[in-house]
């Protein structure tokens, strides 16, 4: 199975893959994000965190040419995808999937997964219309990459299935099967752990940790599940209020004080203990799990 | 005020697939209620069911003795169901002001009305800040404020809550909960469905767990908390 | 790449380049021959002088008078539009519909000596025929091809609508016949005031007038009343809507029931300006009311009255403003030709018209 | 082929006794010329109501097929009526487009057809293919109408400009351009040469084009609805106040009346021309208005007339009954009749079909409108005949 | 009418009133339905052509039509009471619908209506009296009666076990069918050797002879009864398998004699289906598979068979002279050209605006091929004549039975393109991008070359047959490309099934074929035609044949 997936481009080029600077994006008069800075290392899972509307998933959406920027410079493995459109963007080997799930819902599982492939299928209008030898043989690797990689994410059974009709928790495995077919160097996910249960937020680490290991892909993540962020992250980024409080390791990030300020918030004080004692327990399953 | 919701035997298909198969349970007023499930159970479409969005296969829906099982959903609001659906649902081309106001539609006491919409405010002040944004363009989390003020200014007596953590960072999903326990107090009877099943279970009275359209557990929150077999289902604690 | 190279701003040209792609570039390509076409024709158009400075302000009203019936008629579309994401391809046909209605109330009222001795009275009554009717087969379509899709995501009910437009128009051709039918006139609309030294018919003021009350009016139901409310809340999202306590259904036919109520008005002055009816006249008008409305930005209200303008007076000024510079003949045959150019230039460069807002893309 | 007591190049009809003669028409039932489609058939109709609805003793039956105005619905009714062995004779179509497709498919089969509204040269001209050759027409064709307009306009108005305005299909176009060229070869000069769509309905903007160039006089042979609008709209372009528009016979109608209004007055129109036409075109469109509830709403009504009129006569002249009593028609022989017509008197005129299948009586007259009563309408008193 | 359309996941039901007013409110519509069609003229006009020579009109048989379909809906309002109720409820309905026609006869009779309503004449007076004397006791108590009559029996329909109901709707429909499409019929008997005696002895000279009516009754019911018995019992997968490819080698079979052993009115109906299915599998791959609304589709129709006319015509306006063979290549390449050209500008168009950019541009060249400015080279509105028809060595392509074969052979090709392409990369990136432009995009899918390349091969298609019309017609005229052509394209691929192809053959046969022949309807052809498209619409929203179901399993 891991043949046919099997990333060709891997090994470091560069230490950093993904390298945003002063990025800035506002709607309107309001700043949604604000001279941002942030480096993802090759391999690592990087994970982003902060209060709602803090600016993340219009991070996302600027990497991705989602929304352009209103200013900074995006490189990607040295090269500069700020400006260009989406689809160059894909091309240059970032993959995404989005915070309400986004899938073509009146296509079944495997064709949304085949159409994750396109980038990678070389097939011509006339090798298509003649049904040529290499039209075909491609096709049929496609199909057979498809279905492994719904195995990999685990639902090889719902291959047929209208995305529509399927439960939330398997469309969102559908969406990372299908940014995943298409070899990209990053993976950005957002909140995949949303409307999950932890015993299956737990499952998502484990293909989380698999992306990374099996495919080498690196994977950026926005999560508000501190369980799922402490277990898988190597970085994390705070946000708030559309600028970077603070980066660093997970234990670095659960003792920063601000941190705790700025997004477990402070009420009562009888909750504040309640949340810092649920964020170490995560944090030693955390543990238990990289061990 | 009291209300009194009792559902018996209710059934509903999409197509050929029976998603929610024969389920009853009833909650009392001033009660919370808590449905717990995995991905795909068939949590939503009971809800769904119960304000009017689908269409039944069979059972009945009463409430305070009054079969609303036909009723076109504008109806039930009126008599006091209200949602905070799966998705937010909100009118994305609307003001967070607009999508509040219009949760009391079916109201006409102005004053009252006013009382409610500082109350939503005052639960949520991030919503202060984006009064007149957009619906659609507030974060994913501001999005959940304002779906849960629009249901409130309806002023439910019944409020059923899809998925309403879903999205939000860690101190806003204490301040949701800490909401609705509020809410419960003021004597609104809620039907809660959650992921986080563990905060779900601990702020309910009652509770029951779905599998696959069908009720497989039943019992009082804390007790179902520490149920052995939904540890391991929903909480995520192995053994 | 040095830091140096990184820290110097590059050109906008050259970042220009590098975002672009070759579509761009046609586009822009497009963009000045448009220019030079433009500037072409209307140099010539100038250097040829062959209108008067009179004959010029008579196109301008012309314009604008057939932009006030585009208007009205984009109105009616754009309010189901908005509300219902519907083409209803059949508005026009209410309209017909509308002005027949208006047209026999008229000749009952003359007959009944109502209009020689109240002539202020009948105009409204006359109006109100012409809206009771358009709401009546308004919310027939209603019934027969929007209800019963609700639930499909299927183009089910723009095919109903064009089906309706047959029906309509070859039922009143059976029932009215096909002859060109005059419209009476009322004694005090058939004269001309001279403003500004300007000969103005009575009737194209009262066109134009009306076109704007309505937007006011409509304006003021959608903005300010709880129907209006409702009518957005269910544009956005039925399930939601009906979430908060909307009678779905009511709002549904009650926006049908204006939107032909608009269309019935269009028919009755669209018939007092052009003073001849028949029961083909719908379809086109229909078409142009439908171009206005998507010029100005479908769904959006004063979009339709701004589209309805816009395109009338591109409609009277465009052939003599830009192809008599290039000498061409008979270059009214061509006024289509400049509406539709005129249309598909705007929604090259804003492809949501004129005022409509950006079609919401979801959010990510 | 011989059938009872017939013998036949082309093919023999028979009528078993008791069943109806079958005449088939086509024309523009649908679509923007329905009106004139209609009329037209609808005048055929009369012209059989008028024959006492049977010749020879056998009931005549007409079978109306929808051909719209163009070629492809022309090709699809001819077909049609061509697929029928029974049919006798064809009446139609109304549109030139439709004639030369459909004409050929006919005339394949042995079936002549009559023209009632198609009138471009091309169709009857000598050197037509052999296809036409079962084509006759009892509307006169553009070119003489053309000459004698241009002959009224600049003998004798003595007029010296004039403006030309057609609607976009081919009839009108066509007219107007024979106009054109016999006025500038008389010395004539076309100072506007505008075109409308039959759509529209402000034609203010052309109007005032034109009026730039103050033309003497604005031929516009359009359908009823425009040259409505036209005459309307006329008064408000101070220039053309007293321009004199003259129109085609496609508006020589009560309705074009009703359409124009006041304005009507003054209105002239090319129209045919003979004594007849004044004394018993009255009574037809009354008999038009009690059969359909409204009057015909062009000109060409009477032209469905005329052609149903011919197709008469000939099926009198050559059908034969054997001793059973049935009825035998042969098709070249009908043809023959067809094309032999002479000195009929139609509602038109005179008709006498020539060599190349033209049957119309060709002598025009210039009609002026002299009231605004739809119901005066009666062709002498209003409109009444000015020239010659 | 956008993809996102909004749509309620519930269906808004009217509350019902008790069962006999509802069957009271179905009587009320079956009377105004009935009122209508006599008040539009139809009846009048209909009454005049007999399908069943000497018993019933055509005009007769829409009344009884409408006075059944009264009392089947009348009965079935009261869902499951006994039977006499049911009984009973129809016949109050079609009592009802009789008593409203009868109101209108009075009414016509005694009121001047025709200033308003021209069709309320003498002649429909006559003709709803039944030779009853004009308008008497005798005539009135007869629509009344007959009402409820037709009421009862079609509310016995209801009733009835679903074999006796299924085969007395064959019978009837058959008996109606033959005498509709007698020319048709009569045409293939004509051409059948052997076969010319049975022509007479089944039809007369408009319609069906009594004698034979019966027996197809007969036959049709006996025939739908075997079939009842058949799929009463259980048939093992093969024996599906094998009737399914018998059907399909059948269906190949008729496909390709029909213009053999028909006349050429059927032959020419059926060129034109072929040159739609053209049409329609052009429009398919822009708006079924890429979603890109097309109004403005006849345009390069339009420019396949101008292409053709300037290159083989036999008239000045021709460039060339060159052979159909190779005009045809060049017209499908400029006709995609065309497509590329139109695409270019409404790239960044969406949904509505879409369809309005592209009606706009499709009316755009209409009006310049028609427009004095371009005549000098495109002949304005007199066209371009004389258009050299196909040939093949020394055949000569001329008929619409030749030219059928032609359309069917380029038809054959071009959906089997389609089919290629809808399932590869190409076809699944263009659903993607109907479905979800951004996502799509994200995913790699260069947006403006997938949009460039659906307008491409659509309008290519669209050339083709463009061409292939120019010289079925021998000439073109500008007039042939009406925005309505686009509009029937449209509504063949919704009546079909979007995305879907056999839908596309389906809904052009529907959609062309069947109005072709309606022809009997005369000038109300198109209000049947309204009526067609709204009934199809209603009885399948997602089309005829929808494009698959793709689902293959579910949990
Ligand atoms: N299209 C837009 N127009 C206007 N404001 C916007 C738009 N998109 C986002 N915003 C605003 O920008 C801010 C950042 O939004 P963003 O979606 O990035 O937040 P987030 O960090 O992803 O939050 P969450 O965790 O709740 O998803 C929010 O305040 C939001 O309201
Ligand atoms: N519109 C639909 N058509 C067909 N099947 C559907 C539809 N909506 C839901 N289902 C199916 O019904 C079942 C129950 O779905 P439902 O949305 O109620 O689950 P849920 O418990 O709310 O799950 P989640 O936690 O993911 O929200 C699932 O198997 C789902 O695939
Ligand atoms: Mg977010
Ligand atoms: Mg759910």
């Amino acid at each position: 199975m891991s043949d046919v997936l099997a990333h060709p481009s891997r090994g470091p080029a560069s230490e950093t893959l993904l390298d945003v600077q002063g990025l800035g994006k506002s709607f309107g008069g309001l700043a949604a994000v604000r001279r941002v800075d942030l480096s993802v290392a090759r391999g690592s899972v990087h994970a982003i965190i902060g209060p709602n509307g803090a600016g993340k998933t219009t991070v996302f959406n600027c990497i991705t040419a989602f929304v352009k920027p209103s200013a900074g410079i995006i490189r990607l493995d040295g090269a500069r995808i700020d400006g260009l459109p989406a689809h160059r963007v894909a091309a240059h080997g970032v993959a995404r999937t989005y915070q309400n799930v986004r899938l073509f819902e009146s296509m079944t599982a495997i064709e949304n997964v085949l159409v994750g492939e396109h980038r990678r299928l070389k097939s011509s209008f006339l090798g298509v219309v003649l049904r040529t030898p290499g039209h075909r043989a491609e096709e049929a690797e496609a199909r057979e990459r498809a279905r492994a990689m719904l195995d990999f994410v685990g639902i090889p059974h719902r291959a047929g299935t209208l995305a529509r009709n399927m439960p939330y928790g398997d469309q969102r495995r559908l969406e990372i099967a299908r940014a995943l077919v298409g070899q990209p160097k990053l993976l950005m996910l957002d909140e995949p752990a949303a409307g999950m249960n932890p015993a299956e937020g737990h499952a998502l680490v484990g293909l989380i940790e698999r992306i990374r290991s099996d495919l080498g892909v690196t994977v950026i993540l926005i999560e508000h599940h501190m369980r799922v962020v402490m277990a898988i992250a190597d970085r994390i980024t705070v946000f708030d209020q559309g600028a970077v409080l603070a980066e660093g390791r997970p234990t670095e990030i659960q003792a920063d004080e601000r941190v705790i300020t700025a997004y477990l918030g402070r009420r009562a004080t009888a909750a504040e203990v309640e949340a810092v004692e649920h964020l170490s327990e995560e944090a030693s399953i955390a543990e238990a799990g990289a061990a | 005020m009291s209300v009194n919701l009792q559902v018996s035997n209710l059934t509903v298909t999409y197509g050929a697939i029976a998603a929610v198969r024969g389920v009853s349970f009833s909650a009392a007023a001033g009660e919370i209620v808590t449905i717990v499930g995995a991905n795909g159970a068939g949590k939503t479409t009971v809800l769904n069911a119960l304000c009017g969005l689908r269409t039944i296969g069979g059972g009945a829906i009463v409430l305070d003795g009054e079969d609303i099982t036909a009723l076109p959903p504008h109806e039930r609001v009126r008599r006091g169901i209200s949602q905070v659906p799966e998705g937010r649902r909100l009118f994305g081309r609307m003001t967070v002001a607009e999508n509040l106001e219009i949760g009391g539609y079916t109201r006409s006491d102005r004053a009252e009305k006013r009382h409610d919409l500082d109350h939503v405010l005052e639960l949520f002040p991030r919503l202060k800040e984006r009064y007149r944004q957009l619906a659609g363009t507030l974060s994913g989390g501001e999005q959940q404020m304002v779906a849960m003020g629009r249901a409130l200014m309806a002023r439910p007596r019944f409020l059923l809550l899809d998925e309403p953590t879903m999205g939000l960072a860690p101190q806003i999903v204490d301040l949701v909960l800490e909401s609705i326990k509020r809410v419960n107090r003021e004597g609104v009877t809620i039907l809660l469905v959650e992921q986080n099943a563990y905060r779900a279970l601990e702020i309910a009275d009652r509770a029951f767990v779905l599998e696959s359209g069908e009720i497989s557990l039943t019992g009082p929150g804390d007790v179902l908390l520490n149920h052995p077999q939904v540890r391991s289902a929903y909480l995520g604690f192995d053994g | 790449m040095t830091a140096a190279a990184e820290t110097k701003a590059p050109g906008p040209l050259s970042e220009w380049l590098r975002r672009s792609t070759w579509v761009d570039h046609i586009l822009l390509a497009i963009r000045i021959v448009v220019a030079l076409v433009v500037l072409v024709g209307l140099v010539g158009s100038i250097a040829a002088d062959t209108y008067s400075a009179e004959s010029w302000i008579s196109f301008i009203v012309f314009g604008l008078t057939i932009g006030s019936v585009y208007a009205l008629i984009a109105l009616g579309y754009t309010m189901v539009y908005g509300i219902l994401r519907m083409i209803n391809f059949a508005h026009g046909d209410v309209m017909m519909v509308g002005s027949f209605a208006g047209l026999f109330a008229a000749n009952a009222l003359a007959g009944a000596g109502v209009t020689s001795a109240l002539p202020l009275l009948a105009l409204p009554l006359i109006l109100a025929a012409g809206m009771a009717a358009g709401a009546l087969v308004s919310i027939g379509i209603e019934r027969v091809a929007y209800r019963p899709f609700l639930h499909v995501r299927s183009l089910a009910p723009l095919i109903c609508a064009i089906g309706l437009t047959f029906i309509l128009e070859y039922s009143a051709r059976g029932l009215f016949g096909t002859r060109n039918r005059a419209y009476p006139g009322f004694g005090w609309m058939e004269g001309s005031v001279v403003v500004f030294g300007i000969t103005l018919q009575i009737v194209q003021i009262i066109a134009f007038a009306a076109a704007i009350v309505m937007l006011a009016g409509l304006l003021a139901v959608v903005r300010l009343t709880p129907l209006g409310k409702a009518m957005r809340a269910v544009a956005e999202d039925r399930d939601a809507a009906a979430l908060v306590g909307i009678d779905v259904a009511r709002v549904i036919v009650a926006t049908f029931a204006i939107g032909g109520a608009m269309a019935g008005v269009a028919g009755v002055l669209y018939a007092l300006v052009f003073k001849q009816i028949t029961v083909f006249m719908g379809f086109f008008l229909g078409v142009k009311g439908f171009a206005a409305a998507i010029l100005g930005g479908i769904g959006n209200l004063g979009g339709a009255m701004l589209g309805g303008l816009v395109l009338g007076l591109a409609e009277a000024l465009g052939p003599a403003l830009l192809l008599e510079g290039f000498h061409i003949p008979a270059p009214y045959q061509l006024k289509d030709v400049i509406g539709y150019g005129m249309l598909v230039l705007v929604l090259i460069f804003r492809p949501q018209g004129l005022l409509g807002e950006r079609l919401s893309t979801k959010r990510a | 082929e011989t059938v009872g007591p017939v013998t036949d190049d082309l093919g023999v009809v028979e009528i078993p006794k008791g069943q109806p003669i079958l005449i088939g028409g086509y024309s523009s039932q649908s679509g923007g010329d329905t009106n004139q489609g209609i009329d037209e058939l609808r005048g055929a109709e009369i012209a059989i109501g008028d024959a006492g609805g049977s010749v020879l003793g056998f009931p005549v039956k007409l079978i109306g097929e929808d051909a719209q105005c163009t070629a492809e619905g022309g090709q699809t009714a001819a077909s049609k009526l061509a697929g029928n062995r029974q049919i006798v004779v064809v009446v139609g179509p109304s549109c030139s487009s439709g004639a030369r497709v459909g004409a050929p498919i006919l005339w394949n089969v042995g079936i002549s057809s009559i023209a009632f509204g198609a009138t471009s040269p091309a169709l009857t001209a000598p050197d037509r293919p052999d296809g036409f050759k079962g084509f006759l027409r009892s509307v006169p064709n553009d070119l003489k109408s053309g000459q004698f307009t241009a002959a009224y306009v600049y003998d004798k108005l003595g007029l010296k400009t004039a403006a030309t305005i057609h609607d976009g299909s081919p009839y009108t176009e066509q007219l107007v351009q024979a106009f054109a060229k016999d006025f500038t070869a008389k010395g004539g000069k076309i100072v506007a040469a505008e075109a409308i769509s039959p759509s529209d309905t402000d034609l203010r903007p052309v109007l005032t084009r034109i009026a730039q160039s103050k033309p003497e006089a604005i031929f516009s042979p359009v359908f009823v609805s425009s040259i409505g609008f036209l005459l309307r709209q006329k008064q408000e372009v101070p220039d053309l106040k007293n321009t004199l528009i003259i129109g085609g016979e496609g508006t020589f109608s009560a309705n074009t009346i009703e359409a124009a209004g006041p304005s009507i007055v003054g209105f002239r129109i090319v129209g045919p021309s003979t004594d007849l036409f004044s004394s018993q075109f009255p009574k037809f469109v009354e008999k038009f208005r009690s059969e359909y509830g409204e009057a015909p709403i062009g000109g060409f009504s009477a032209y469905g007339y005329d052609a149903t009129l011919l197709a008469l006569d000939a099926i009198k002249a050559v059908g034969k009954t054997d001793a059973d009593g049935n009825l035998y028609i042969g098709r070249k022989a009908l043809h023959d009749a067809l094309m032999a017509s002479k000195g009929v008197s139609g509602l038109t005129g005179t008709l006498t079909c020539d060599a190349n299948g033209d049957c119309g009586a060709a002598t025009y007259a210039i009609w002026e409108f002299v009231s605004d009563d739809p119901s005066s309408f009666s062709p002498g008193t209003n409109p009444k005949r000015i020239y010659p | 009418m956008t993809f996102a359309a909004v749509t309620s996941s519930y269906r808004l039901e009217r509350r019902r009133g008790g069962a006999l007013a509802e069957a009271l409110r179905i009587g009320l519509f079956g009377g105004l339905a009935a009122i209508a069609f006599a008040l539009v003229g139809a009846y009048t006009i209909m009454d005049g052509r007999p399908v069943i020579e000497g018993v019933l009109t055509l005009a007769q048989t829409v009344l009884v039509t409408i006075g059944l379909a009264t009392g089947a809906f009348g009965a079935r309002a009261a869902g499951a009471a006994p039977a006499a109720t049911r009984l009973a409820h129809g016949a109050a309905a079609g009592l009802l619908a009789g008593i409203l026609l009868a109101a209108l006869v009075l009414l016509v009779s005694s009121v001047n209506l025709r200033a308003t309503l021209v069709a309320a004449s003498p002649a429909l007076v006559r003709a709803l009296s039944f030779g009853l004397g004009l308008a008497s006791t005798r005539a009135l108590a007869c629509l009344a009666v007959g009402g409820a009559m037709l009421g009862l029996a079609g509310s016995v329909l209801t009733v009835l076990p679903p074999v006796a109901r299924r085969a007395v709707v064959a019978g009837l429909a058959a008996a109606v069918a033959a005498g509709l499409f007698r020319d048709v019929f009569a045409s293939i008997l004509d051409n059948v050797p052997g076969l010319r005696g049975l022509e007479s002895a089944i039809f007369g000279f408009s319609g069906v002879n009594p004698a034979a009516a019966v027996v197809l009754c007969l036959a049709a019911a006996a025939l739908s009864v075997g079939r009842s018995a058949l799929r009463g019992r259980a048939l093992s997968e093969r024996s599906i398998a094998l009737r399914k490819r018998i059907g399909l080698a059948l269906m190949i079979v008729a496909i390709l004699a029909l213009p053999l052993v028909t006349n050429a009115f059927v032959a020419q109906v059926a060129m034109l289906v072929a040159l739609y299915i053209l049409m329609g599998m052009g429009l398919n791959i822009e708006l079924g598979l890429a979603g890109l609304v097309d109004l403005g589709f006849v345009a390069f129709f339009a420019v396949g068979a101008y292409t053709v006319a300037l290159l083989s015509s036999n008239t000045p306006f021709a460039i060339a002279h060159v052979s159909f063979w190779i005009a045809l290549p060049i017209a499908v390449a400029l006709a995609a050209v065309a497509g590329l050209l139109f695409g270019l500008p409404v790239l960044r168009v969406r949904g509505d605006y879409l369809a309005m950019a592209t009606l706009g541009l499709g009316e755009i060249v209409r009006v310049l091929v028609l427009s004095d400015a371009l005549a000098p080279v495109l002949g304005g509105s007199q066209g371009i004549i004389e258009i050299a028809r196909p040939r093949i060595g020394g055949l000569v392509l001329n008929t619409p039975a030749d030219l059928y074969y032609l359309a069917l052979a380029i038809a054959a090709i071009v959906g089997l393109v389609s089919w290629r392409l809808q399932h590869s990369r190409i076809g699944r990136a263009w659903l993607a991008v109907r479905e979800d432009e951004d996502v799509a995009q994200a995913l790699g899918i260069d947006l403006v070359a997938m949009k460039l390349l659906a307008y491409t091969v659509g309008a290519a298609f669209a050339g083709a047959a463009g061409a292939v019309f120019a010289v079925l017609i021998g000439s073109v005229f500008p007039h042939s490309f009406q925005l309505l052509v686009s509009i029937n394209v449209l509504a063949i691929l919704v009546i079909g099934g979007l995305g879907s192809l056999p839908g596309v053959v389906v809904g052009a046969i529907a959609l062309i074929g069947l109005p072709e022949l309606l022809r009997e309807f005369g000038e109300f052809r198109y209000l049947f035609y309204g009526l067609a498209l709204v009934a199809m619409m209603h009885l399948k929203a997602e089309g005829l044949w929808p494009a698959h179901a793709k689902e293959t399993s579910h949990v």
